[in-house]
C-alpha cells in the first residue's frame, strides 16, 4: 500500500546531504514553517535555499539563515535590512537575484523537463550582464536554465496517503511547481484526509510529484 | 493662479478614471494599490503576481482571511467570480500578454518608454526586483504612478533619460503624476492632462524630458 | 458588467480571418465540435488549424478539413489513411508533425511569454534535421518555438460571464493552454452557471484568457 | 525441448512482475496497455498523456463515462486517489521524468537502447509521432514490449542498430519479448531470463544484435 506519511519532523528531513539545494514555498501564507524548522534541526551545511524572498529580521527564512547552514539564497527580491541582506554584506551569504516570474518559470521548467528558454524579462537590465542574449522576432531575450532542487518544502492544506493535495487560497503560490522541481518533496499538510476525499478534479498537486508527507495540525 | 498638487489619492483616482470596463490589471506597490478603491461603479479585474485573479475591497479586522493577500503580503478578499491559480501560472498571465494593464510606481521614466524602480544604483549591495520586471515587460501597457519631483531637491522623475538602473526599457505608455498625464510618443512626452491651475511653463520647469502638446 | 456570452454561434465566429491560425483543443472529449463546424460555416480561408491529431474520415477535424479552408494542419499524429492523410498525399495540405509534449509545451509557451524552449524530445531524430539544438548538460536538446493561435476553439463544462471555465474529467487535455495562448479564445460550454457557482480554486481555465463563450447544451 | 512463445498478454503479465508496488508507469498503446491487467494486486498508478494519474479497470458497457479516456481515447475508469491535469502539465510529468517507468512498443530496439515505434521510412508521407518521443526522453526508465521477430519473414527487431527512423537514442533499459528479457548493457542485451524450453542457442539464431549472459 501507498503510504507517503511520514511520523515525525526527523523522518521528514532525514537523508538531506550537505550541500543540498532546498526549494522552499510560500508567498506569506503557504509556507512550510515546520519543515524550514526542521531543515535547521537536521543540520545539513552549505545549503542553497530557493524563496521568493529573503524575508525580515524574523520568519522561516531568517531563522534558517540565522543558522548559518546557508550557503546562497537564489530569490527574488532581498531587503538590506535583514538577516539575508546583512549576511549578505558581510559576505557569509552568496545571492542570485532572479525576476519573481523567471524565477517561479525556471522552477516550472526543472519540473517539466524544459532545459533552458527565452524570456524578455531582465534582457535588457544589469541582471542579463555578461550572459546569453537572442533576438527573437524583433524582441531581445535572455536565456534562463532551469532551477532543480534535491529537495523541495511544500506547505498543504490537505494530503492523502498517496500525497495528492490541495492548497488553501494563495496559499498554493510555489508550491506545486517546486513540488514538481525537486528529487525529494517533503509536504507539511494541515490535514490528512481519505483516498478519494479530494476529487481527481480538485487536486492542486498530484502525488506524482510527492515523496513524503508530514501532518503539522493548524 | 496656483494649483495643488495631487495627493497619492489624486494620483490614483485620477489613473482609475482612464480603466474601462472589463480590463484585467495588475497594480504594483504604493500608489498603484490604491487605484483598485476609485473603480468600484466598474467591473475591473485585479491580479496579483502570487495567483489571485478578482481582488476585492481590503477585508475588516474580523474578516481576515490569513490565507488570502496579495503581492504585497497585504491581506485581501476575493470578489465574486475570482480564480486562484499557482504562481507560474500567475506569472504566465503576467508575461504571456494577457493583463490589459499594469500599473506600477517608479522613480524615474524616460521619453523612450524606459522605466527604472528597482535599485537606485547598479552596485546596491541588495537588489530588490520583485516581480517588476516581469510585469513591465509582460502587460498590454505599463502606466506609471509617481510623484513628478524628488520630494528632496525637487529634481525632476520625468527624464530624457533613467540614470538609475533600469526594470525594462521602451515599455511605458504612460505617466500619471501630481501634476500631469503624460504620454510616450515617439517625439516626447504629449501632455494629456495637466492639474487645475498648472500652467504649459511650470510644468515645463519641473521635467527635465521634452514635453509636447497635441 | 462583464458578459463573455454570444447569443450565436455565427456570433462567436465573427471577424476570424483569411489566414487565421486557429487552436482546436480535444483528445477525444473536450473537442469543440460546434465550433469546428462553426468555423467551416463562417468561411475563413487557408487556416493553420493546430490540434493534437489529423482524425479519421469523419469527426470534426475531417469534417473540416473536407470543406477545403485549411491549408496547414500541425498536429503529433496523421494516419495515412484519413482526410488528412489524403490530402496531404495529394499535395493540398501542408503538415507539421510536432512530438504531442512538444506540441503541448509550445502551446503552453505562447501562453506564458516563453519565446523559446530546449527540450531533449526529438533532437536526436529526423525530426530535428536541419534545425538548431544545443548541448544542455551533456544533454543534446532541440530550440522550439512558441505556438501562436489567432483564435483558440474550446470546449467547457461549466462557464460564467467572466469566462471563469471547468472541463469535465480527461476533456480538460488541450482545452487550458489553448484557451492561453490565442488572441480570441472562443468557447462552447455545456453549462451556464452564475457568477460565483464555480470556486475560485476550482477553476481550470481562468476568465483572463476568455474572450467569447457560446452555450451549447449536451 | 519445445517452446511456446508468449501471447500478447504472456508479454504485458511478464512486464507486470517487474513492476513494485508505488511506481507511476505510463502504459503505451498495444501490449503495453495490457500490462495493468495483471498488477491489481499492487498499487501502481497509471498515468496517461491526455492528464490521466491513476487509470482504473476498463469500464462495463453500463459504466462508460464519455468525458473520460486513456492515450489511445479508450474508455477507462479512475481509481481511488486518481488526479487528473491538462495536457502540458500531464506531459510535464512525462517529460520531467516524473514517471518511474514507460512502456513501449516498438518496431526495434537496438542494443545501443535506441528505439524505433513510429515509421517505417524516413519519407513516409504522413507521421505518426504522437507522445512516443515525449515518454521515451522523458521517463526515469523506458522499457518496450515487442514480439522477438517480425511476424512476416522472421527477421530480427532486435538490432546492433535500427534500421527504421528512431524515435530516441539510447533510452531503452528494457526488451520484453515473446521469448526473452533483454537488458540493455554496454557490451550487448544481457539475457534476463527465457520462456521455458528456450536455449541460448535457439534465442541467439532469432536475434540480430549481441546477446550476453551474465
Amino acid at each position: 500500500m501507498i503510504d507517503k506519511f511520514v511520523p515525525s519532523l526527523a523522518d521528514a528531513m532525514a537523508g538531506i546531504q550537505d550541500g543540498a539545494t532546498v526549494l522552499a514555498a510560500g508567498f506569506g501564507p503557504g509556507t512550510p514553517a515546520t519543515l524550514m524548522r526542521g531543515l535547521a534541526e537536521q543540520g545539513a551545511r552549505d545549503l542553497t535555499i530557493v524563496m521568493n524572498a529573503g524575508g525580515r529580521d524574523e520568519g522561516p527564512i531568517a531563522d534558517l539563515l540565522s543558522t548559518g547552514l546557508v550557503g546562497k539564497l537564489i530569490c527574488s527580491f532581498v531587503r538590506a535590512d535583514s538577516v539575508a541582506g546583512r549576511q549578505f554584506a558581510k559576505g557569509q551569504l552568496e545571492l542570485e537575484i532572479v525576476p519573481q516570474g523567471t524565477l517561479a518559470e525556471r522552477i516550472r521548467a526543472a519540473g517539466a523537463g524544459v532545459r533552458g528558454f527565452y524570456t524578455p524579462t531582465a534582457a535588457d537590465t544589469i541582471l542579463a550582464e555578461g550572459r546569453e542574449t537572442r533576438m527573437i522576432n524583433g524582441r531581445l531575450c535572455l536565456l534562463e536554465y532551469p532551477i532543480f532542487g534535491d529537495v523541495a518544502l511544500i506547505d498543504a492544506w490537505q494530503a492523502d496517503r498517496f500525497g495528492n493535495l490541495t492548497h488553501r487560497d494563495s496559499a498554493r503560490n510555489f508550491n506545486p511547481i517546486m513540488a514538481m522541481a525537486a528529487k525529494m518533496t517533503i509536504v507539511q499538510t494541515a490535514h490528512v484526509v481519505e483516498l478519494g476525499a479530494i476529487q481527481p478534479e480538485h487536486v492542486h498537486t498530484a502525488g506524482v510529484f510527492v515523496q513524503r508527507v508530514l501532518h503539522v495540525p493548524v | 493662479m496656483e494649483f495643488q498638487p495631487l495627493d497619492r489619492d489624486g494620483i490614483a483616482a485620477r489613473i482609475a478614471r482612464d480603466i474601462p470596463e472589463g480590463w484585467f490589471v495588475n497594480l504594483g506597490i504604493g500608489i498603484p494599490t490604491k487605484v483598485s478603491d476609485f473603480v468600484q461603479d466598474r467591473e475591473v479585474i485585479f491580479h496579483a503576481e502570487n495567483g489571485v485573479i478578482g481582488i476585492g475591497p481590503a477585508p475588516t479586522e474580523a474578516n481576515i482571511n490569513p490565507y488570502l493577500v496579495n503581492a504585497g503580503v497585504q491581506h485581501i478578499t476575493l470578489i465574486t467570480g475570482a480564480a486562484l491559480v499557482h504562481h507560474a501560472d500567475s506569472f504566465a498571465i503576467a508575461r504571456g500578454g494577457h493583463l490589459d494593464l499594469c500599473v506600477l510606481g517608479a522613480f524615474e521614466v524616460a521619453e523612450n518608454g524606459d522605466i527604472a524602480n528597482w535599485a537606485r544604483s547598479d552596485h546596491e549591495p541588495t537588489k530588490q526586483v520583485g516581480g517588476a520586471m516581469d510585469l513591465a515587460v509582460g502587460a498590454q501597457r505599463l502606466w506609471v504612478a509617481m510623484e513628478h519631483t524628488n520630494k528632496r531637491g525637487g529634481g525632476s522623475r520625468i527624464r530624457t533619460a533613467c540614470s538609475y538602473p533600469l526594470t525594462a526599457k521602451g515599455v511605458v505608455k504612460r505617466v500619471y503624476t501630481d501634476l500631469a498625464v503624460l504620454e510616450v510618443t515617439p517625439r516626447g512626452f504629449a501632455v494629456l492632462d495637466m492639474i487645475p491651475g498648472m500652467t504649459r511653463e511650470a510644468l515645463r520647469a519641473r521635467t527635465e524630458a521634452t514635453l509636447i502638446w497635441r
